[in-house]
């Protein structure tokens, strides 16, 4: 496990509110390599954010890290000064928020705000901070960077303000970049822009990437590895093809069940019914089993346990229990899998693609 | 911008022209005469004075050569100082005004902008009740009291600063603090408002994320953002601060623009009174051009369009 | 099956904002179509193209710069307000908003929000039967009809936008307009509102304008979709045709950015960018023209036997 | 996980009810106002601010009960005494002053009160009880911010409302109106009305509320510019609301909290005002006595009787503060979400 | 600068004074108040000044004695000069005084001019300014011929109003003469410097010119405009401040401490009731009754503070005596009519006002009057306390309206009002300054009380007994009765200003015309 950059290990944070105490995130570990892109997915809610806001430091003041570790590079994060943090945020680790439309300062000068962070740890001159937040402006295709350098975040459309915002994470060079749902505010066209533009980065400067959506369609094109996350727990974790096509959780059926694919047409479109539980409260049991229709009578008792599935795919569902019955999984699921099973076997020729060609 | 500056500027005039019409009417409604001594004046000698100051003619031609006058720069002499040309006398009693009235905005304005600051940076907690607390106790003294508890303690009984007067810069504390409290007490809580929500924002986010400490992002980021709102406030607060600064005035005695106001009032010296009324909106209007365009200025957002007042 | 029966009718439909001024912003440029009684029109394309300008024109939020909407065969900028063809209008159209948590008072509780338009209309007796509707209402929606008194703020996106539909149908409009009803919300609870749209739609027989930038839910839940850019129609058609057999380049791009969940086909996508210059270098005057049957595309008379030819294919 | 027993029946399919909706019982069924209510008695300071409030209104406006003598009556001979609660020894109440020498000394026994009078905040320079002036004075300046309230919730919320609502021309026509009239130094217009209508009550009040009301209607009037964009405000519209009831529903709710934050600043202001005109000498006419002319007399008598100013500053005082914090507690009660 | 301790040393050959509000003017032709007056005894030398009660010669070389028709006075002038350098000549005074009569000038004081030859018709606009009665005899020699005998016309004359003025300067500045300290020459004790016009502080600096500048010991006298009472106690007590006005409750504090002094002034506060409007007041028992009711020493005392004292007649105390015993007040000997109804006596008041209620058939009715007074504090208090004694009447109300000087004016003039509290302020120290108020056809007769008797004594006084001092010292004292007997006006206080002084600060004295003399000012520092 040497080369894991980033190792979170029984994480678990709460919020102090008014109504109580918000068990936001309970027991969560994953790894992160070198390299590689994490997609966290999961409903809204269910804990992501937090999830990376503790590894960045950047938790709102009523959080309280119950327990767990942060391991940075062996280094655990959450023992860290203050200093020391500030330290890490904007130079080896670095985020993306949603919203480009807002996650902008919108009384600074673009150009000052991608060298910000140059500024702020490189002790370089603000010549050649403002001459290298160009250069990487050209690289998140900025067109015309000089001269627009100068202007101010809401003279640049969403698409380009998102990428602006890659930049001022990317300016560093950082080991880690955590990208928060960095496309759901935009529209498709420029998504897929921004997703091309991440792939492309990634490449160039190896980073790793934790990529946060609820969209599986973009985690599809940009993860290599995904964790499913549901109310404050990873519940499914594997390659990006292990959960897409052998996915062993219910709730990553539903997910994956629930998006209408070319022959749904007519059919139902198949949903999770209900509402994710109440974090104040969690249930006893498998907090997903109100929405299962797979729940047994364990999921109301007790917390599933990982069930390796594979070396890099486990899942906590009692339904990989040896002594759980053999279940069915939705019908698209088991679609898929056969795709994947037939694709394996010829050797991945044409996909039933849509759109893609002329 | 600058053919926004005009159009605002002919809005301004256009106002000003109903303003000086609205106070010019109503002056006429005025009871009483500006004459002291009006029982003992020979016929002649009122006839002669209310055609000097063209008493005598219809309302309506009054009015059309006070305008006139008006757009020669020309706002009469007054009758209380006899052959004072009005514009001097605002232009004399100004200045101490205007000392004060800048000093108290500048005090106020920065000291309610920290403590605003501070509050909300430390939202929720007792840092925050305090500076809530000392808010509200600052609008809730009249600064007529004020100014006697400045004078009484801080000068009176502790020498720190005279007394009263107007000779030196050291005078002009004392009345510019009492002036300062409302202001302040106002900025702070606006401030406040505003820099919770900046402080919500997702660019605040960033710039911690960027590795700003919360100095750092406190500086760079919120203040300027949460100071676009509370710089509208400022300008009529500056306007106010300059004609309602009678009180402090009159304890201080400072030969104000306030104080003659009420003066002008009183004595009935209507060329005086409408020369500062028309004054008094010149400045409100240039004071609201003003944060408009200083507006424009920090917040890159905002275009100085005519279309601006429509949102 | 022929002569179906128009409800909606949008004939050079201009709407501008600040015309005349510096600032003009000509949101929807001359469009044309026809909504059938009992269908699901889906109009699609990528944000600020005019989709919910053409939305809100529809059902006169603004008045429209130039050009006519015909509601069942009547011209809606005609209908007087505070007349009783108004109120019929406002009864038989209704409107579903993109954002669940803009799109309902925050200060008012969900029984007031839904009974909003019950009251208007006059359509119940006193608050017992008023009551009574609200919870059918919210039971239609699938929502816990206990929970009448709540505030929005406390439902999930997903139970804000049914309130939203609820809201909508309380009035039994015959014509809705969705604009974006699920593209806030997460991915699980998408398919919730879709299906109860759906629903809903068989049972009360609405007709939809089902506006969105997703254009795999628009395939699904539209009979016939029309493809939006820069305040004009690029294309227009069944939906299958122009999902699967897009014509014009514009439609092609927007398809081939629309992520889909499964790793492979993702790898091998290539996006195709839209070059809007094309729409420039004719002489002849752009506008939708038949290519098949009841498949439009905006061009120019000189690209009709191109388009035509692809279609073939 | 260890302690899991895994028993026979653990893997049995659940029935769909017992997974059946998990949520909380519902709320009562109460009014949106009503609920206004139970949030606000939830804020301990806002409460305590009520009660300091109507408890200070009560104790107002039942003066001519409570207060134990004839404000206006006069009795030059017991001029100035400081106060005093006759037969107790209190500091602060027993009759004595500094006079300026620095000379503690007792005008009850140099006036030769008799021993079992009180005048607990003593008397002013007419030998008025000053303790039944603040009473009164308090009733006159609640009077005088109640009605500046309403003024500014009865001009400036609808004129404000209707200018952001209609926008356009009617907006810049209003607008300008507003321009102009807080362009005039509202100074002048009281001094004129006063000159004009005698000076009194009513012709302060409609002095202050000439140009009151400007600021709510600026205020509300930006507010309503972003709400009627609302999809909430549209969503009524195109249910056929009428603007009226779309204000009355939508928009006054939701302007709430600027609402009541501005009646904050007004009623302060309004108080203030009065106190200003009476620093001047236009204020309410003698003899009757409010919060503002009790203190322009205690201010210029301040050197030598300070209790005349303090403790009608104590009491304005604790109503701004009353009022400060019960505002703040009655906007967070209006606001749903700040349970 | 800062600080400095409350002690701070005074400088040691400056006065430095309190000024209860801005000069308006420095044109003695224009000036209507107190402060410009002051400002002009200060810098300004007439043919006389006062020096205590006593007219002693200023540029004229002696107190002149008119001629035995008393019609002509002939001034011989000293030789000395304004501080630009030009002589001051007779001729300085024919055009100053013409000045002010001409109607062009607009001086609201204009009328102080009537009883010279001509003054009243050229202010009227009905005779040439040139036909004004005083002519320089030659540089040195002034004449002035009257209408018609002025006893007092030597008072007169000590009146900044009768200054004379550098025709030179005047005509250079124009309009502006008179606004700035640049504008001003001077030919007095003092040269007024750093004024603009509207200043809060002004600063006069000895003027080495001035024929009498060997008795000018104080150097510099320099005025602060203080509005406010306690500022003025703090600035005193600090020393910043050598004299300062005081009144209310801080003259009632200060009052038996060391530096508390009162000066009397020439200037009575009476009550005005208009019959016009109200005819009950037309009935003398009423009139008799409200001045019976009043506690006049209880206000005074109490009310005001500030060393005013109970008057019972509208002519002030201290101001006139008998021609041939300058020991007999014009007062003292007009009391036992004065005292008859201004002692406090409810009632006996409240029996006069029911008989006068009987006697006008007003039996049992109730009023509600309207007390029109100024706006100013000592103004309100007194109303308050008026408003309370009064009502004590059975069936009377009062409501108090308390206005703005000029607005109490026009208010009277007018007749808007049912009673008002008006003052009188000797232009002259002259019972006949008095008493002329108060004949039938008189301007500032607001009451309307009219009593023929009454009006041709006055008459008389002016006319037939101008050149009898004796005689028309008795017709003014039998005028006098008159007036108190019947309550004409029902006089209040004759006012007292407090100050408090430091000790180191002599003979600052007020003159019966109101200002204070300069060059006897005195420091003695210790
Ligand atoms: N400051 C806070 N105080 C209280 N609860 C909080 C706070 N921040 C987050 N939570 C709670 O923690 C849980 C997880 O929140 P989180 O923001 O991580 O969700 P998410 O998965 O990122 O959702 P989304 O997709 O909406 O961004 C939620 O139930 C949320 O209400
Ligand atoms: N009230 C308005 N005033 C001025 N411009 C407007 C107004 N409403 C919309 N626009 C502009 O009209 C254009 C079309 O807007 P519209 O909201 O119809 O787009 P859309 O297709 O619905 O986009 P989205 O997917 O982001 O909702 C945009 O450029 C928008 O900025
Ligand atoms: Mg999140
Ligand atoms: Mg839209």
């Amino acid at each position: 496990m040497s080369d894991n950059i980033l190792e979170v290990k029984n994480l678990n944070i709460n919020f102090k509110t008014f109504a109580g105490t918000v068990q936001a995130i309970r027991d969560v570990s994953f790894n992160l390599k070198k390299g590689e892109t994490l997609a966290i997915v999961g409903e809204s809610g269910s804990g992501k954010s937090v999830t990376t806001r503790s590894i960045m430091g950047l938790l709102a003041s009523n959080a309280v890290i119950e327990h767990g570790e942060i391991l940075f590079k062996g280094q655990d994060l959450l023992k860290e000064s203050a200093k020391e943090m500030d330290h890490h945020r904007g130079n080896d680790l670095s985020m993306i928020f949603q919203d480009p439309m807002t996650s902008l300062d919108p009384t600074m000068t673009i150009g000052k705000q991608v060298a910000e962070p140059l500024r702020i740890h490189g002790k370089i001159s603000k010549e050649k901070a403002l001459k290298r937040a160009q250069e990487v402006l050209e690289l998140v295709g900025i067109p015309n960077a000089k001269n627009r350098m100068k202007d101010f975040p809401h003279q640049f459309s969403g698409g380009q303000r998102q990428r602006i915002v890659i930049a001022i994470a990317i300016v560093n060079y950082p080991e880690i970049l955590i990208a928060d749902e960095p496309t759901t505010a935009l529209d498709v066209t420029v998504q897929a822009q921004i997703i091309d533009l991440m792939r492309e980065l990634q490449e160039k400067l190896e980073t790793s990437i934790i990529f946060i959506t609820h969209d599986l369609g973009v985690v599809a094109g940009i993860a290599d590895r995904v964790a499913v996350m549901y109310a404050g727990k990873i519940i499914e974790v594997g390659t990006v093809d292990e959960i897409f096509y052998q996915p062993k959780h219910p709730y990553t059926w539903g997910l994956l069940s629930s998006m209408p694919t070319l022959d749904t047409k007519g059919a139902k479109l198949s949903s999770i019914p209900g509402t994710p539980p109440d974090l104040l409260d969690p249930p006893k049991g498998d907090a997903f089993a109100p929405r299962n229709p797979y729940a047994m009578q364990i999921d109301l008792e007790a917390q599933p346990p990982f069930f390796k599935v594979s070396d890099t795919h486990y899942a906590a569902t009692w339904l990989l229990h040896p002594d759980a019955p053999k279940v069915q999984p939705p019908a698209p699921i088991v679609k898929r899998a056969q795709e994947y099973a037939h694709l394996m076997q010829t050797g991945a020729v044409d996909t039933p693609s849509e759109g893609s060609q002329n | 911008m600058l053919k926004y500056i005009l159009k605002r500027l002919g809005y301004m005039i256009l106002t000003l022209f109903i303003v000086a019409s609205i106070t010019f009417f109503m002056m006429k409604l005025m009871p009483g005469t500006p004459f002291s001594n009006q029982d003992k004046l020979s016929a002649a000698q009122l006839k002669i004075m209310n055609e000097q100051y063209g008493l005598n003619k219809p309302i309506w031609q009054q009015y059309l050569i006070y305008l006139g006058n008006l757009l020669h720069g020309d706002f009469g002499t007054s009758f209380q100082f006899s052959n004072q040309p009005v514009l001097s006398l605002i232009t004399s009693r100004l200045k101490p005004s205007l000392l004060i009235g800048s000093q108290a905005m500048i005090i106020g304005s920065l000291l309610g902008i920290l403590l605003g600051a501070v509050a909300a940076i430390n939202k929720n907690n007792w840092i925050d009740s305090l500076a809530t607390f000392v808010s509200i106790v600052g609008i809730s003294v009249p600064s007529f009291v004020l100014g006697v508890l400045l004078q009484f303690f801080i000068a009176f009984k502790w020498h720190m600063f005279p007394i009263a007067g107007f000779d030196n810069w050291q005078a002009s504390v004392l009345p510019s603090l009492a002036l300062a409290v409302s202001p302040l007490a106002q900025t702070a809580r606006f401030m406040r408002t505003e820099m919770v929500d900046v402080l919500n924002s997702d660019y605040i986010e960033l710039s911690k994320a960027k590795g700003n400490t919360r100095w750092q992002t406190v500086v760079k980021h919120t203040l300027r953002n949460s100071l676009i709102p509370v710089i509208t406030i400022l300008g009529p607060l500056t306007a106010n601060i300059l004609t309602g600064s009678l009180v402090v005035e009159n304890i201080f005695s400072i030969p104000g623009i306030g104080e003659q106001f009420v003066k002008s009032i009183m004595t009935n010296d209507y060329p005086t009174i409408m020369g500062l009324t028309i004054f008094y909106a010149l400045m409100f209007m240039v004071m609201l051009l003003i944060t408009d365009i200083l507006y424009s200025l920090i917040d890159p957002r905002i275009r100085l369009t005519n279309d601006k007042e429509e949102n | 099956m022929t002569e179906r029966k128009k409800i909606i009718q949008v004939q050079h439909l201009k709407q501008y904002f600040s015309p005349g001024k510096p600032n003009e912003v000509r949101a929807v440029d001359d469009i044309s179509f026809d909504i059938y009684e009992g269908e699901t029109f889906g109009l699609v394309g990528e944000s600020g193209s005019g989709k919910s300008t053409t939305g809100r024109s529809i059902i006169r939020l603004y008045n429209p710069t130039s050009g006519k909407i015909l509601f069942e065969g009547q011209d809606i900028s005609k209908i007087k307000n505070h007349s009783k063809d108004m109120l019929h209008f406002r009864r038989n159209m209704q409107m579903i908003f993109q954002d669940p948590y803009a799109s309902l008072d925050p200060r008012m509780k969900v029984k007031d929000i839904i009974a909003e338009g019950l009251d208007v209309h006059g359509l119940v007796k006193n608050d017992q039967e008023r009551d009574q509707r609200v919870k059918e209402l919210l039971k239609v929606v699938g929502l816990n009809p206990d929970h009448v008194t709540r505030y929005p703020h406390e439902f999930s996106g997903g139970q804000r936008q049914r309130i939203g539909i609820a809201r909508a149908l309380a009035v039994d409009p015959k014509f809705i307009i969705a604009d974006e009803p699920i593209s806030a919300l997460d991915v699980s609870i998408q398919a919730q509102v879709v299906n109860l749209m759906k629903d809903i739609q068989r049972k009360n027989n609405l007709t939809y304008l089902f506006i969105a930038h997703d254009l795999s839910m628009v395939k699904y839940i539209s009979d016939r979709i029309a493809v939006m850019h820069h305040g004009q129609l690029m294309e227009l058609g069944s939906a299958d045709a122009v999902y699967n057999h897009p014509l014009h380049p514009y439609t092609k791009s927007l398809l081939s950015a629309v992520p889909l969940p499964d790793p492979e086909i993702e790898r091998r996508r290539t996006r195709l960018p839209y070059d809007s210059s094309i729409e420039n270098n004719t002489h002849d005057q752009r506008q939708l023209r038949e290519i098949g049957d009841g498949h439009y595309v905006f061009c120019s008379e000189e690209e009709v036997d191109g388009y035509k030819e692809q279609m073939q294919k | 996980m260890e302690d899991v027993k895994i028993t026979a029946n653990s893997f049995e399919k659940v029935q769909a009810d017992q997974t059946a909706d998990q949520e909380k019982i519902s709320a009562p069924s109460l009014t949106f106002f009503q609920d206004a209510v139970r949030r606000l008695r939830k804020n301990k300071i806002a409460v305590i601010s009520f009660f300091t409030l109507i408890i200070i209104a009560v104790i107002a406006f039942a003066s001519p009960i409570l207060a134990p003598r004839d404000p206006n009556a006069q009795n030059p001979d017991y001029a100035n005494l400081p106060p005093r609660i006759a037969n107790t020894n209190i500091p602060g109440f027993r009759g004595e002053i500094k006079n300026a020498a620095g000379i503690v000394t007792n005008p009850y026994e140099t006036n030769n009160v008799p021993k079992d009078r009180t005048y607990i905040l003593g008397t002013d320079y007419l030998g008025r009880d000053l303790f039944s002036r603040v009473l009164y004075g308090t009733r006159l300046s609640l009077i005088i911010a109640v009605i500046a309230t309403l003024v500014d919730l009865l001009i400036g919320l609808p004129y404000g409302i209707i200018s952001g609502w209609k926008g356009g021309k009617v907006d810049t026509f209003m607008q300008r109106i507003i321009e102009i009239i807080s362009s005039v130094p509202n100074l002048i217009v009281v001094i004129l009305l006063l000159l004009v209508l005698k000076p009194g009550l009513s012709s302060i009040i409609i002095a202050i509320a000439f140009s009151s009301w400007v600021t709510m209607a600026r205020l509300i009037r930006a507010q309503t510019l972003q709400l009627k964009e609302q999809e909430y405000v549209l969503a009524s519209l195109t249910l056929g609301e009428s603007p009226f009831k779309i204000a009355m529903k939508h928009l006054i709710p939701n302007l709430s909290s600027t609402i009541i934050i501005q009646t904050m600043f007004s009623i302060p202001s309004a108080i203030f005002f009065e106190a200003f005109l009476s620093f001047i000498g236009i204020g309410i006419p003698a003899p009757n006595a409010s919060l503002g002319t009790l203190l322009s007399d205690g201010q210029k008598a301040f050197r030598f009787l300070p209790y005349q100013m303090w403790y009608p500053a104590l009491i304005l005082c604790i109503l701004m503060i009353a009022f400060n914090l019960f505002a703040d507690g009655l906007r967070d009660a209006f606001d749903p979400k700040s349970e | 600068g800062c600080g400095g301790s409350s002690s701070a040393k005074a400088p040691a050959d400056t006065v430095r004074v309190m000024s209860k509000d801005v000069i308006a003017t420095m044109d003695t032709s224009t000036n209507t108040d107190t402060i410009g007056s002051q400002a002009a005894s200060n810098t300004m030398e007439g043919l006389y000044r006062y020096e205590g009660k006593d007219i002693k010669p200023g540029i004229a070389t002696k107190v002149v004695k008119p001629s035995a028709d008393g019609l002509t006075y002939t001034f011989p002038l000293r030789k000395t000069s304004w501080s630009n350098g030009d002589p001051v000549t007779a001729n300085d005074f024919v055009y100053a005084w013409r000045r002010t009569v001409d109607p062009k000038t607009k001086s609201q004081y204009a009328y102080i001019y009537e009883g010279i030859a001509n003054a009243k018709e050229i202010s009227e606009g009905k005779k040439p300014v040139d036909s004004l009665g005083v002519k320089a005899i030659d540089k040195h020699t002034l004449q002035v011929t009257l209408d018609q005998p002025i006893p007092y016309f030597n008072e007169l004359l000590t009146s900044s109003f009768y200054f004379p003025q550098n025709q030179k300067t005047v005509d250079k500045w124009g309009k502006k003469y008179g606004t700035n300290s640049k504008t001003l020459v001077f030919n007095g004790p003092y040269k007024l410097i750093n004024w603009n016009g509207p200043d809060n502080t002004w600063t006069e600096v000895k003027n080495d010119k001035y024929w009498n500048a060997k008795n000018v010991k104080v150097k510099k006298l320099q005025y602060q405009v203080v509005k406010d009472p306690s500022t003025a106690l703090n600035l005193y007590q600090s020393n910043k401040l050598d004299d300062i006005v005081i009144s209310g409750d801080t003259a009632k504090q200060m009052r038996g401490s060391k530096g508390f002094n009162s000066r009397q002034m020439n200037s009575t506060f009476y009550i005005e009731m208009n019959q016009k409007k109200q005819p009950v007041f037309k009935n003398e028992k009423i009139r008799q009754a409200i001045a019976l009711s009043i506690d006049r020493p209880q206000l005074t005392k109490q009310i005001l503070g500030d060393g005013s004292t109970p008057a019972n007649s509208v002519t002030p105390k201290d101001m006139s005596f008998d021609p041939s015993n300058k020991s007999k007040d014009f007062v003292d000997e007009t009391s036992a009519s004065g005292n008859k109804y201004t002692k406090y006596d409810p009632k006996k008041a409240k029996k006069l006002w029911k008989q006068g209620l009987a006697e006008t058939g007003n039996n049992g009715k109730k009023f509600n009057f309207v007390l029109l007074s100024d706006d100013t504090d000592a103004a309100k208090k007194q109303s308050e306390f008026l408003q309370n004694q009064l009502e004590k009447l059975p069936g009377m109300k009062v409501t108090l309206s308390n206005v703005p000087f000029k607005t109490r004016l026009s208010r009277s003039t007018s007749g808007d009002f049912d009673m008002v509290v008006t003052a009188w302020n000797a232009d002259f120290p002259d019972p006949i300054n008095f008493l002329t108020l108060l004949t039938s056809n008189a301007s500032y007769n607001r009451g309307g009380w009219s009593n023929s008797q009454f009006d041709s004594l006055v008459d008389k006084s002016m006319g037939a007994d101008a050149n009898n001092p004796q005689a028309r010292w008795q017709d003014m004292k039998d005028a006098q009765n008159i007036l108190n007997d019947q309550q004409g006006v029902v006089p209040l206080y004759q006012l007292g200003e407090a100050h408090m002084t430091q000790t180191r600060v002599k003979n600052l004295e007020i003159s019966p015309n109101g200002s204070y003399n300069m060059v006897s000012l005195r420091i003695h520092n210790k």
